[in-house]
């Protein structure tokens, strides 16, 4: 689709670095949602009086009228797989020898996405409970870190 | 304003409220390497300059020359017909004296970015570049100037291979 | 083929703030709920959501219009994401118009979200990547380059002092004072105040330029059926237009924006608008640097090319002069959460439209006005013309 | 308003695994010009609006938008970028012609996810930067766990799943276009390693370069330029939550959203009885199962069933994906669905080569954009 010609000893790329660099605010719902679990090692949610619906990880809003949330709620530290996967790929899409597991646990109408550490012999299904580890006191940061993982609640 | 609106929601932070932790922070950042493939045009563009050369592109239909060349001519959406080497002299459209990096730093010895109108390229068809040489106080729209160029064995395909354009006499 | 006819009818805006707490999402809730409040509806009433914010770095999210999603009210709706760069907050109202002139919705939710203090440690920084990558971002440039280089050429094209271009920081810096919502209003500043300000990119002082922001307003539009049926006080979108021009910013002149007079013939036309002049009543132009509403005013054929700062000298362009230009407090006042701020533009229009500006208010009535915003490598234009 | 609205010319450049010689805007150029040409239009003369849809990330570009209009013919014209997938910009230059101001509307969707060196941290920066990115966690991990639910809550199996990448690639052996064509057995893929387990490597498609443009055109300009015009019958869209805590897993609500939409636009009761081929998502194999569900097609749980006994092959009685889908033609990033749509154009038309399907009269077109989001878009088409 072109009259001129091709120079095949061109440079044929040109390299260079996206420079993105930020720093986030937790937001209104975020800053206390995050110290509780800093502090208290409590997980909180925001209720929805209009839809009744109990949003965890604590929000500012609801999605679905736009209330504003004020009805803040402890929920607890356990919660049910609702699902989960054996990642095999690292953030950086290089492979893994042992995969982590990823787990959705429901809290509330929402939940919390972590990683799951299981035990020897552990195996993980839709439905079990899970209960969330905390890092010490003393490691925390205020972050989604805070919470080291979760691990299964066996009866 | 409207009558029902009694209070304005938004909460003015200081950069001293985040960074001693008054309110949580976190940082990041995007791993955002890229190889973006230069092509036809822009890959003989380069070329062009590491042997010295600033090649335009030039449209018998429209009878423009432009740059940098590209394959198509963006006013009638014909292929263009060819390159065309360009002068590495021209007038400057347009400079300024920038005081402050891109961080809003203060420098003292002002950056000298300008618009250079090439001969050989249409009126008013430049590119973008740097004045050097010069005492920025001198720089003025329509002086003359000249491409200052790597040393050929420095040249590495790229638009900084050219490192200023200094004023000419004429 | 008779067009849809389009009302606003209910607005809403967070303040302009340099950091906010909220996240970008808390933002666009905040300006959302309050415009459902300003015409009692709720989401059960909105069939769609158009949503404009500017580049991903700032929020510092890929494909951020997904993020925002919640917040701006497109939970299980139709929702869209549209961007022009800097002309994107005057863009999304368009996007919405069509969304309801098009008769696919009747109520539709605009939403307009900067937060820029997300790029760290500069917000100028999201700039170092809207040159061309491998042509011009080597040279290192920033954003001021380009308004200094397009500034210059401008005053020197037409003889213009930075006296005359000072003028316009100070009104518009006035004018924000009476804006609850505003960053930098100052009832007192003067010209020597911006001449003597320091100098950034020459001829570009720092009180030429507008300050980096986070915010975010929100517009409800609706079909003409519905909204004579939910206010007695419509405000029509009348005509829009938007234009780009080549992305070769070097090879044209940078004096004039035509591509904003070539939005603005395509908003006049189809408001009907013949003396643009006689025919708008307030003006909204893009003011993210003072020179930038002159040029605007320009480009919208609202001043002979280079007559546009004696408007301002004359005093025209005051908030009680003939042709009121900014009186909101623009960019420069009330700040520049870039699409934010250019929907905060068409927000104002719709509030002097119908008469709720508080002290704001432009005297005489306005019938009619128009907000453009501009973007890109000096390359985009966007126009909303409303009328009661 | 007007009343119909028509595609009247499809281009396309690729699809391939790199595609070095063209840069990014000359890749645009070949779909356009290959497009106008099939319109029989002048860019410059006779096409009123443009849109574009790309995202700044997978550019490398902040502002995009500002790279758009040369090379599409488009310089000081209304045009526009939306930051959505193929199908959210047709849909735009849907609503665009029915307003009755434009009678002729281009769209350009492209890909160069050659040109990316770290597509999982560039894919990784649309999480939460707060609940979620600190993580750290690769963003396949949210197909992982859809898939994982989806197979439970609807009896779909892996082997179900395995045997849509099965027929597609194999499918994508007809298409000259597709790169990723092959003749695999069910073992073949059920062997190959795991990514993010229930899901394999082999059911994720890989990124490929293209560009697509489509020329959108009002009924009158339609009927006064082509012979064969195909038109849009129904377009929708949808966004369920973007919080992954706050999302259906085992679901895909903004399928629905999207084509009841559509469906009611198109006047379809019935999507089965109504539509006689589709192009869905396929970005993971399970997407297809789980979309055609969603979609109305089959019913809750139907999807693999269906898919073992064959009705959704290419001789099937509704075949899905003939293209080969993006496990066949790639993932082109925001031109997936653009991809989709100009396929079904193709069907329809006749001009589908050896894929071509006979006795087809409507068509539908999906998209999803992929993770972390829940967005999409539906298209249905007759001809």
């Amino acid at each position: 689709m072109s009259l001129m010609e091709r120079d095949p000893n061109a440079p044929s790329v040109w390299r260079g670095e996206m420079q993105v660099t930020n720093r986030y605010t937790f937001g209104i719902a975020g800053e206390r949602f995050f110290r509780s679990i800093k502090n208290e090692g409590r997980i909180l949610g925001t209720h929805c009086k209009s839809c009744d619906r109990m949003y965890v990880p604590a929000a500012a809003f609801c999605e679905r009228c736009l209330s504003q949330l004020d009805e803040w709620v402890d929920v607890g530290i356990v919660g049910e797989v609702v699902t989960f996967t054996h990642l095999y790929v690292n953030f950086d899409g290089s492979r893994r020898q042992e995969p982590e597991t990823i787990v959705f646990i429901k809290m509330g109408d929402g939940g919390i996405i972590h990683r799951l550490i299981l035990n020897d012999n552990e195996h993980v299904s839709i439905g079990m409970q899970a209960q969330a580890v905390f890092k010490p006191p003393a490691e925390r940061e205020g972050s989604i870190l805070d919470i080291s993982h979760f691990e299964l609640l066996l009866n | 304003m409207s009558d029902k609106i009694s209070n304005y929601p938004g909460t003015s932070l200081s950069e001293k409220d985040i960074r001693d932790g008054k309110v949580l922070s976190i940082h990041d950042e995007m791993p955002g390497g890229f190889a973006w493939d230069t092509g036809i045009a822009i890959g003989r563009y380069l070329a062009g300059l590491r042997e010295g050369m600033i090649l335009g592109s030039t449209c018998v239909h429209c009878r423009k020359t432009v740059v940098p060349p590209r394959t198509v001519c963006e006013w009638c959406f014909r292929p263009m017909d060819d390159f065309v080497p360009l002068q590495d002299t021209g007038t400057v459209n347009t400079y300024s004296l920038c005081y402050v990096t891109w961080d809003v730093k203060r420098i003292k010895e002002p950056e000298t970015p300008a618009v250079i109108d090439l001969d050989g390229a249409s009126p008013l068809h430049g590119i973008l570049h740097k004045l050097g040489d010069v005492d920025p106080q001198q720089i003025a729209i329509g002086m003359r100037v000249q491409a200052v160029w790597k040393p050929e064995n420095e040249r590495e395909g790229a638009i900084t291979d050219i490192l200023y354009f200094k004023p000419i006499e004429e | 083929m008779s067009m849809r006819k389009v009302a606003v009818i209910g607005a809403g805006m967070t303040k302009f703030v340099r950091r906010a707490q909220e996240t970008g999402k808390e933002l666009s809730w905040q300006a959302t709920h309050m415009a459902l409040e300003s015409c009692e509806l709720t989401m059960d009433d909105i069939e769609a959501v158009c949503l404009g914010t500017a580049p991903d770095a700032f929020d510092g999210v890929h494909m951020n219009g997904e993020y925002l999603s919640d917040g701006a009210g497109a939970w299980r709706k139709p929702y869209m994401r549209s961007y022009v760069g800097g002309g994107t907050g005057v863009f999304v109202p368009i996007q919405g118009w069509y969304h309801v002139a098009s008769g696919m919705f009747d109520l539709v939710l605009v939403v307009a979200e900067e937060k820029m203090s997300s790029y760290f440690p500069h917000a100028q920084g999201a700039f170092l990547t809207i040159f061309d990558h491998t042509t011009e971002r080597p040279l290192k440039p920033n954003l001021l380059w380009i308004f200094a280089l397009e500034m210059n050429r401008y005053m020197q094209t037409y003889g213009i002092s930075k006296e005359d271009i000072a003028q316009v920081a100070v009104k518009n810096k006035r004018n924000a004072a009476d804006h609850p919502s505003a960053l930098l209003g100052d009832a007192d500043i003067t010209v020597e105040d911006v001449l003597n300000s320091e100098v950034l990119a020459w001829p570009v002082n720092r009180l030429d330029v507008s300050p980096v922001s986070d915010g975010a307003v929100a517009l409800v539009l609706a079909a003409e059926h519905v909204a004579k049926r939910l206010t007695d006080k419509p405000v029509w979108i009348e005509g829009v237009g938007w234009n780009l021009d080549t992305a070769y910013w070097t090879n044209r002149d940078l004096a004039y924006p035509r591509y904003v007079e070539y939005a603005a013939r395509m908003a006049y036309d189809m408001a009907g608008i013949k003396e643009p002049r006689k025919q708008i009543n307030i003006v909204e132009p893009y003011d993210p640097f003072d020179y930038k509403e002159l040029h605007h005013l320009e480009g919208l054929l609202l001043a002979d090319r280079g007559q546009a700062p004696q408007m301002v000298v004359d005093g025209i362009t005051q908030r009680d002069g003939d042709m009121p230009v900014c009186p909101s407090g623009g960019l420069l006042g009330v700040g520049n959460p870039i699409a934010a701020a250019g929907l905060m533009k068409v927000a104002e229009i719709f509030w002097q439209l119908r008469g709720e500006a508080g002290a704001r208010q432009v005297p005489g009535q306005p019938k009619r006005g128009l907000a453009q915003a501009w973007g890109d490598l000096m390359q985009v234009g966007t126009v909303v013309i409303m009328g009661r | 308003m007007s009343d119909r609205v028509a595609i009247i010319g499809v281009g396309w450049s690729g699809y391939r695994p790199i595609t070095p010689e063209l840069s990014y805007k000359e890749l645009m150029y070949e779909a356009a010009l290959r497009a106008y040409n099939d319109a029989g239009v002048d860019p410059r003369r006779d096409i009123e609006s443009f849109v574009t849809v790309a995202e700044d990330f997978h550019e490398g570009t902040s502002i995009f938008d500002e790279y758009t209009p040369d090379q599409l013919g488009a310089v000081l014209k209304p045009m526009h970028t939306i930051s959505g997938d193929g199908l959210h910009g047709l849909a735009t230059a849907f609503m665009l012609v029915k307003t009755g101001q434009f009678s002729i509307v281009a769209v350009e969707g492209h890909s160069k996810a050659s040109n990316i060196l770290s597509m999982p941290g560039v894919v990784a920066y649309a999480q939460d930067p707060v609940l979620n990115r600190p993580l750290r966690i690769n963003t396949h991990f949210i197909a992982g766990m859809e898939m994982n639910r989806y197979l439970v809550d609807s009896d779909t199996t892996q082997q179900q799943c395995a045997q849509v990448v099965v027929k597609n690639k194999r499918n994508a052996l007809d298409n000259p276009s597709a790169p990723y064509g092959a003749k695999l057995t069910l073992e073949d893929v059920l062997s190959g390693p795991p990514l993010s387990w229930p899901l394999g490597v082999r059911e994720t498609a890989e990124h490929a370069d293209g560009a697509i443009v489509l020329v959108i055109a009002s009924e009158e300009k339609a009927l006064a330029l082509s012979d064969r015009p195909i038109w849009i019958l129904g377009c929708g869209w949808s966004n369920d939550s973007p919080g992954l805590e706050n999302r259906d897993w085992g679901q895909a609500h903004y399928v629905k959203g999207a084509a009841q939409l559509a469906y009611r636009q198109a006047g379809i009761n019935s999507p089965f009885q109504a539509i006689d081929f589709a192009e869905v998502d396929d970005l993971y194999a399970y997407k297809e199962l789980q979309t055609l569900e969603a979609l109305g097609i089959f019913g809750h749980g139907e999807a693999g069933q269906v898919t073992e006994e064959g009705l959704t092959h290419k001789d099937g009685s509704l075949p899905v994906n003939v293209s080969g889908g993006s496990l066949g033609m790639g993932n082109l990033l925001d031109a997936n669905g653009l991809a989709r749509a100009l396929e079904v154009v193709l069907q329809l038309r006749g001009n589908a080569g050896s894929r071509q399907l006979e006795d087809v009269n409507i068509g539908l077109a999906q998209s999803w954009r992929g993770v972390p989001t829940a967005s999409g878009a539906v298209a249905i088409f007759g001809n």
